[in-house]
């Protein structure tokens, strides 16, 4: 028998900010892909070049919201994938804790690597 | 292969020599004494145009030679407008009485016949035999225990079903005696594909997320929820309340948009756009809140 | 051993409405059914559901319609009560749920029906029989009213005193399909019967494999008789193949009815030269199989119906549900070819006689829905009537079982309601029981009724274990036979010989019954057991109307004899009764009670 | 209640030749996504020289486009990435409610325009050796 709902998890807002941000991520992950792909070919990517982009504060936001929103995105993807797994109990508790943590941390090197290629501090 | 075991073919002629001997003895006589339908079949055959071949699984926890699952072959004279459930009957009939299945209008309407039809759920009485490829290999549904033969312990299903209020709860009914409550055109349409669920269970039995998670609710316990959500007789408060019930940790929310459920169903009922609304509509009622 | 106030048999429309009412009395009630409840065979009902619910309908006029249509054999107190009754329970359906098709306004819609003088049928699409079968599990669901399904009551257990009316009902026993445990459940307040049809007596029907007739078979040899078995409704537009229903409406729209010669032999062979193929049910019928006897059928089993003339758009219209229909149950697709059809067993009229309380002569047995026969259909049922009678009987055989006064039936019960005797009828061969009878289940010295409940349990694990162990033959040979016979002579052509023949056969199949045994050794599921009990009652049930059929010597309603071709009120307005009496059945009369609430009916000519 | 024989868990992955559109499309969708986080994590990483100083950061990224398995790959990166954005869309879609009747041709012409692109885009991503 199926249980009512009792706990205080905000109910659909994990499978709602899954599509919120994969709508953004069509955007953004497009862009990121023809720059750095088709315009600037990949092997032609240089400390300098890429200095020069990231020191553009619309581009800078543009790419740290993006590495947020993609990392909470694949984060939070393969938490609900492993719950719809049925992953129950403290399993599930440890692999929340484990993907925030890596989640987290991600963001935190990204953020890192981020400042590293501007001139701006 | 769809279903892990050994297949073993055996002609129904010989199906005896392969059984033990406990059920042999009572088998043989039985086939002695019951020479009048194998009569009436070897016409039927010789009478036939053309005969078709059924591969049918078989299992029963208590007799000899049959706990070990094996497919057994009965060969059917084929008619014009036959179904897969008349197939199986004449097969039943004619060949071997044991052969079990659930089966009772003939016109998909009980649910009862819900099979696992080369290789995808269908409902016996409504599935033509001559619009399948033959040998016709009929199994019983997937991921429910079997209970014997054909037939599929539905408790769980039934549970599901029975977990999501599946009955029609309003506070404020008119106060004349005669007075219907009253609804729109508009609104009974919508619900009018929900309500034609016939419990069959054949949604079930494809969706891959339910075979995973015995707790999730369901295709059709979900789409029983849509049907008393989305009737606006039973007012706002109530909607509410059948939000939460399908929100819940093994809800909507389990759904993986595979379809499978849709494309199943025999009734046509579009699950999967009604599982969508459902969520669509719970993230809208929970948004009210911010 | 389970114990319950109140033990349904069934959970059709007729059990579920039952168990309902029982519950909202305040007994404990419990539903034993040899099916899922969303299964049974109501779930099958298209058309509609009858009720005076409007301004410029009342229920007198629904019941002068429903006794016109029975042809004057319908009883008055129980045609008034479901007239009466009806528009508060289908408003009852309504306030549970039930998914009516709607007017602009938001009311529920009505539609006109055949012999009807109002368009009083409510229905929910062309599905009102699933809605009203879901709907009402639903509120078995809500109330958590005890539901053991899959279960079989093969038997009745009744005290054995020599009168049927002063027998006792005071349990059933069943036979767990699932474990294959033979059990017994008491019921205190009573028991009640909503086995629903038994269309499975004929070969072809439109009824459901399960409809066997077990209610009807199981009350009779426990004493209670079965009224006017004779009346048996034929569908015309059956598929071949499987039985499944065309509906009327096809016919409505202008389908027309060819042989295999191509001629349209309602009009050219001047069945019908006003309706043709639009005349009833009973006519058309006969039309049918007059063509196919006489050579000109197709394939010597059928005619066809062709609506391809009214063009795709008005078929997809209005007749989408028909295309599906022969698409996936024959095979056909009546766009591109004509659809074949022939005459189909429907509905069964006859029944075990109760009064409008659903109560039979059997203390504590009660009877309600396809099953019973309170009789408000009499010689022919109207469309659009069978499934009012499931809510309002079984409503009220629910209360009265769990203890409600709902006043003292006008419909007298049971062999002393007889006004004569049957004692010259000429049978080729003795009806009834093949030496001892042992199927009421108590022997006199017991009366404490759990004693007899566990005295019938007893005989019934006895009786199924001698099926188990023994060698015989299988039950579907003679089922077939059984099957056939009364498809080919006691159909909707009836003669005196062919009845005879019947009967012989009948017989024929009860001494081979006497042989039957189970081949399938398994306790578990044991679906060759239980189809093999059904045959059993499928004979019983088979031969009582085929003695109706022999002794009623004219032509009403749906039943036709060819030697006697008019109404005769004289001499047979009058009810058939079968009494089982202890294994050699007797033939008597009850009148037919005329006299409603308000007036008294007239017979008159039926004519639409 | 009576014994009953259950299948297993095996059998459910035997039946994947049964699997219809919706099916494929969600086993893909989580493999790529899954490979995607994969990817994220690993860019990040090599990113991550940039915190060194901008010669190794050039020297690495330049540096792993000369190996040839690392083009391979990306031509792989870009297919998953594609399917996950066509597939994604597709998904968006659904949950919208929007042409759910044609879902599964949406994953068919997912699919194929996936490899379209690829194919496309294997002469950008294999050239400038
Ligand atoms: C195709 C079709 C269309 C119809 N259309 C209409 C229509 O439009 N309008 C209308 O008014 N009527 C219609 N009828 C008639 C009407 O549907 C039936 O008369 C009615 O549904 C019978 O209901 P019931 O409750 O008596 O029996 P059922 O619904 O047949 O239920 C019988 C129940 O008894 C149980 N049972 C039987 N035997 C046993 C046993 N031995 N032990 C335990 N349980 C047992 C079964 O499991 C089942 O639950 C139609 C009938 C058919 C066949
Ligand atoms: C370009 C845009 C993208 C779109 C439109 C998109 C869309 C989606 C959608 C709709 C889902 C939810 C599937 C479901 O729950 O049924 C999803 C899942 C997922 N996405 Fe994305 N996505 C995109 C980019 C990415 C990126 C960049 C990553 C990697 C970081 C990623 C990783 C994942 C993962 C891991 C899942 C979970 C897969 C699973 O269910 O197992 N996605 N994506
Ligand atoms: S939703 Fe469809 S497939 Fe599922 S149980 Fe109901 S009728 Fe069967
Ligand atoms: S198959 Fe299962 S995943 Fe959803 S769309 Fe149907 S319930
Ligand atoms: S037999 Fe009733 S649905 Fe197939």
């Amino acid at each position: 028998m199926a249980e009512y709902y009792s706990s205080f998890e905000p109910k659909g807002t994990r499978w709602f900010l899954q599509r919120l941000t994969a709508g953004f991520l069509v955007v953004v992950l497009a862009y990121h892909f023809v720059l750095l792909h088709f315009v600037n070919h990949a092997a032609e990517i240089t400390f300098a070049g890429s200095t020069a982009r990231m020191s553009q504060v619309g581009y800078f936001s543009t790419m740290m919201l993006f590495l947020i929103t993609a990392t909470f995105h694949g984060v939070n993807g393969v938490y609900n994938a492993l719950v719809n797994q049925g992953i129950d109990g403290t399993p599930r508790a440890a692999v929340k804790w484990l993907l925030a943590t890596a989640g987290v941390m991600l963001i935190v090197q990204g953020t890192r690597v981020s400042l590293a290629l501007t001139n701006l501090v | 292969m769809s279903t892990q075991i050994p297949e073993q073919e055996t002609e129904t002629e010989t199906e005896t020599d392969a059984e033990q001997e406990s059920s042999q003895t009572r088998r043989v006589s039985a086939e002695r004494t019951r020479a009048g339908m194998d009569q009436r079949a070897e016409d039927e055959l010789s009478d036939a145009d053309e005969t078709v071949e059924l591969k049918v699984f078989r299992y029963d926890p208590e007799v000899e030679g049959k706990k070990e699952p094996r497919f057994d072959s009965f060969e059917v004279p084929f008619t014009k407008g036959m179904t897969v459930l008349d197939a199986l009957i004449f097969a039943r009939d004619h060949f071997d009485s044991s052969l079990t299945f659930r089966h009772s209008c003939r016109q998909a309407i009980c649910g009862s016949d819900a099979l696992f039809v080369n290789g995808s759920q269908r409902l016996g009485c409504k599935t033509q035999m001559a619009d399948l490829e033959w040998p016709v290999r009929v199994e019983p549904l997937p991921h429910a225990e079997v209970v014997k033969d054909l037939v599929v312990d539905m408790e769980h299903f039934y549970d599901q079903m029975e977990s999501v209020e599946p009955y029609f709860q309003t506070e404020e009914l008119p106060s004349g005696e005669l007075d219907e409550q009253r609804q729109d055109r508009a609104n009974r349409e919508e619900i009018k594909m929900s309500t034609r669920c016939i419990w069959c269970g054949a949604c079930m039995s494809s969706c891959n997320v339910a075979a995973g998670d015995n707790e999730y609710l369901g295709p059709a316990a979900i789409n029983k929820a849509y049907r008393f959500a989305m009737d606006d007789r039973e007012g706002e408060d109530m909607t509410e309340h059948r939000l939460n019930i399908i929100e819940q940790e093994h809800g909507v929310w389990r759904c993986q948009t595979q379809f499978s459920c849709t494309e199943v169903c025999p009734k046509d009922i579009p699950l999967t756009e009604h599982i969508q609304e459902l969520k669509r509509e719970a993230v809208k009622s929970n948004l009210k809140f911010w | 051993m389970h114990e319950h106030d109140v033990v349904v048999v069934g959970a059709g429309g007729a059990g579920l409405r039952a168990a309902i009412a029982a519950q909202e009395e305040g007994a404990d009630v419990a539903m034993v059914t040899k099916l899922h409840p969303v299964r049974s065979h109501t779930g099958a009902a298209e058309g509609g559901i009858n009720a005076a619910l409007r301004d410029g309908d009342d229920w007198e006029l629904h019941a002068y319609d429903t006794m016109k249509g029975s042809d004057y054999l319908g009883d008055a107190p129980a045609i008034e009560t479901l007239a009466q009754d009806a528009p508060e329970e289908v408003i009852q359906l309504e306030h549970w749920g039930m998914p009516f098709s709607r007017e602009d306004d938001g009311r529920v819609s009505q539609r006109p029906f055949g012999g009807l003088s109002f368009p009083r049928t409510t229905y929910a699409g062309a599905e009102t029989g699933h809605h009203l079968l879901h709907t009402m599990y639903e509120q078995v669901v809500k109330r958590g009213i005890q539901v053991y399904d899959e279960f079989y009551v093969s038997q009745l257990a009744v005290t054995d005193h020599d009168e049927p009316e002063e027998r006792e009902c005071h349990g059933v026993v069943a036979y767990d399909i699932k474990s294959g445990e033979v059990v017994g459940f008491r019921a205190t307040g009573g028991v009640v019967l909503a086995t629903g049809g038994d269309g499975q007596v004929f070969e072809h029907t439109t009824n459901a494999v399960a409809n066997t007739g077990d209610g009807p078979a199981m009350a009779y040899r426990a004493g209670a008789p079965v009224e006017d078995m004779e009346f048996v409704q034929f569908h015309p537009t059956t598929l071949p193949s499987t039985g499944v229903l065309i509906s009327e409406g096809v016919r409505g729209e202008g389908g027309i009815l060819y042989n295999g010669e191509g001629e349209r032999f309602m009009f050219e062979r001047g069945y019908a030269n006003n309706a043709g193929e639009l005349a009833s049910r009973d006519v058309v019928s006969r039309a049918e199989l007059t063509e196919i006897n006489e050579g000109r059928g197709i394939d010597e089993e059928y005619v066809e119906l062709d609506m391809r003339h009214l063009g795709e758009e008005r078929i997809t219209d209005r007749l989408e549900n028909i295309i599906h229909l022969a698409e996936d149950f024959e095979g056909v697709d009546p766009l591109k070819e004509p659809m074949p059809v022939k005459p189909g067993q429907h509905y069964h009229m006859g029944g075990i006689e109760t009064d409008e309380n659903g109560e039979t002569c059997v203390d504590g047995l009660y009877a309600a829905g396809e099953c019973a026969c309170a009789s408000v259909h009499g010689s022919n049922r109207l469309g659009g009537n069978a499934l009012p009678e499931l809510i309002v009987f079984g409503a009220r055989a629910g209360r009265h079982a769990a203890g409600t006064d709902l006043g003292t039936a006008e419909v007298p019960v049971g062999p002393s309601a007889r006004s004569e005797t049957e004692d010259g009828l000429e049978t080729p061969v003795n009806p009834g029981a093949l030496g001892v009878d042992d199927d009421v289940a108590a022997d006199g010295a017991l009366v404490e009724p759990s004693e007899v409940v566990e005295h019938a349990v007893e005989t019934e694990r006895t009786r199924i274990e001698g099926m188990l162990e023994r060698d015989g033959i299988n039950h579907a040979e003679i089922r077939e036979d059984l099957q056939r016979a009364m498809t080919e002579y006691v159909n909707v052509f009836r003669t005196e010989e062919g009845l005879k023949k019947a009967l012989e056969t009948i017989r024929e199949c009860r001494e081979r019954y006497q042989d039957v045994a189970v081949s399938d050794p398994s306790r578990t599921f044991n679906t060759d057991l239980i189809h093999t009990v059904e045959t059993g009652n499928l004979i019983d049930v088979a031969e009582t109307i085929t003695l109706g059929a022999l002794a009623r010597t004219e032509f009403r309603g749906a039943h036709w004899r060819k030697e006697h071709q008019e109404r005769k009120d004289e001499s047979w307005l009058k009810h058939t009764m079968i009494a089982w009496n202890g294994g050699s059945p007797e033939l008597y009369y009850k009148p037919v009670v005329l006299e409603g609430e308000n007036k008294e009916y007239e017979p008159k000519v039926r004519s639409y | 209640m009576s014994q009953s024989y259950d299948r297993g868990l095996i059998e459910d992955f035997g039946r994947w030749r049964e699997f219809s559109a919706g099916m494929w499309a969600w086993v893909l969708h989580k493999f790529t996504g899954w490979v995607l986080v994969g990817y994220l994590f690993t860019h990040i990483a090599v990113l991550s020289t940039a915190t060194v100083d901008g010669g190794t950061y050039t020297a690495t990224l330049q540096g792993l486009e000369q190996v040839l398995v690392v083009r391979f790959l990306e031509v792989g990166l870009l297919a998953v990435a594609v399917f996950h954005i066509l597939n994604g869309i597709r998904l968006l879609f659904v949950d919208l409610g929007v042409g759910l009747g044609s879902q599964d041709v949406a994953f068919y012409a997912a699919l194929v325009l996936t490899a379209a692109i690829t194919v496309a885009s294997i002469p950008t991503f294999l050239g400038g050796f």
